[in-house]
């Protein structure tokens, strides 16, 4: 299991190339999430973080995944600071015997990234900037598991 | 007892520090932020509604009701938008 | 939107390089299958396929959940062959606006892919040789869609 | 009327060949095999279970009872086993 908290870009290509080949691997999934500009006038985005928190929290998150869904790797790169539309903001990959097991995990791991880790988004844009409101979808997204 | 007090986002923003040492004698963060209210308008402007902020404690995540017996770390923020 | 079936193996990581870098693409997800050998014994397994119109059927699929979903990116590797244990099968990459759409497409795919893509599987063991039966399970899971 | 057929996994297997080209007045998909089963045993072995056989007509999955009309490839298989 790799859980990185960090301002540097990663390069997913590199850290998918050991990942998902412990015997018995039959699915692997990973997920990238990247900056979006839908108004057309972003900026940047701003990631803060709670250091050590985010770490701890993203762990827990990671190791009730890994134990439910028996996976055979798990991994969780999230970054901070400044990024700019099109960057990468962070990304989760799961390793299981099959693919309904692999799906539910990564699909765990975001929404509980979503709304249980602690960063938050701050968009600036050239009419100003402003923090992105947590959505009621997010939290309600809890629900399911 | 000392602790010490984290701000983020828009509460730490609201507030102008990202963190502070505090001395105080509040039994839970309920009374820690009745305290902290009391002190200036900033403090009070940035805890005015409860509802839209959260609570860890040691960096773990709780409620406003939760005691700060032998907690070291308290830290306010509004919910969070990982992912 | 890229439908390839081939022989040879992929590189996931040079596949994902160029994918979804598409203007307001803000979740990718990735899927890959390998072959497990639960068994023990397995020694290879044989993927036949049907020429033609395993292309045409698995385009089929992705233009259905390139529109159903509004992704921005799809694309599909399927391999056929022998192949050994933890040797990579097959692959679907999405690419939308956010994770559910993303999430929902890639396992849309994969559902479908099991279920109505002409490939059949051959296990070859040091006891014998059999063919891999489809799952009821698979078939149900097309319900949901 | 000229068609071509082919077998894919077991089917193919039973019947000892991958594909040939047909002359048959057949009118139906069912009407094919009806022709099929009559000729020798290893083709009534391989369609004797029905449900356990799915059809293509011109690479397009297709029902037991649809017409030949115009087909030029038709294709016998067990249910498929991708991804």
């Amino acid at each position: 299991m790799q859980v990185t908290v960090q301002s540097e870009d990663f390069d997913l290509a590199q850290v998918l190339k050991g990942f998902g080949k412990a015997p018995n691997t039959g699915a692997t999934v990973s997920f990238t999430g990247r900056v979006r500009d839908d108004s057309g006038t972003l900026e940047h985005m701003e990631i803060e973080h709670y250091p050590g928190m985010c770490e701890a929290t993203i762990t827990k998150i990671a190791e009730e995944a890994a134990t439910r869904w028996s996976l055979t790797d798990c991994l969780v790169i999230h970054r901070y600071g400044n990024l700019r539309p099109g960057d990468q903001i962070m990304m989760v990959a799961t390793a299981a015997r099959h693919r309904v097991e692999a799906f539910e995990a990564a699909e765990y791991l975001m929404d509980y990234l979503k709304s249980r880790a602690p960063f938050w988004k701050k968009e600036v844009t050239r009419e100003g900037a402003d923090w992105v409101a947590a959505k009621d979808a997010d939290e309600e997204a809890l629900n399911r598991w | 007892m000392k602790i010490e007090v984290l701000y983020f986002a828009w509460v730490r923003e609201r507030i102008g520090e990202p963190r502070e040492t505090l001395e105080t004698e509040a039994a839970t963060v309920m009374d820690l932020v009745e305290e902290l209210r009391a002190r200036e308008p900033r403090y009070d402007l940035a805890f005015s509604d409860l509802k839209s902020l959260r609570v860890a404690l040691d960096q773990e995540l709780t409620e406003f009701d939760a005691s700060l017996d032998g907690v070291r770390e308290v830290a306010f923020f509004p919910p969070m938008t990982g992912g």
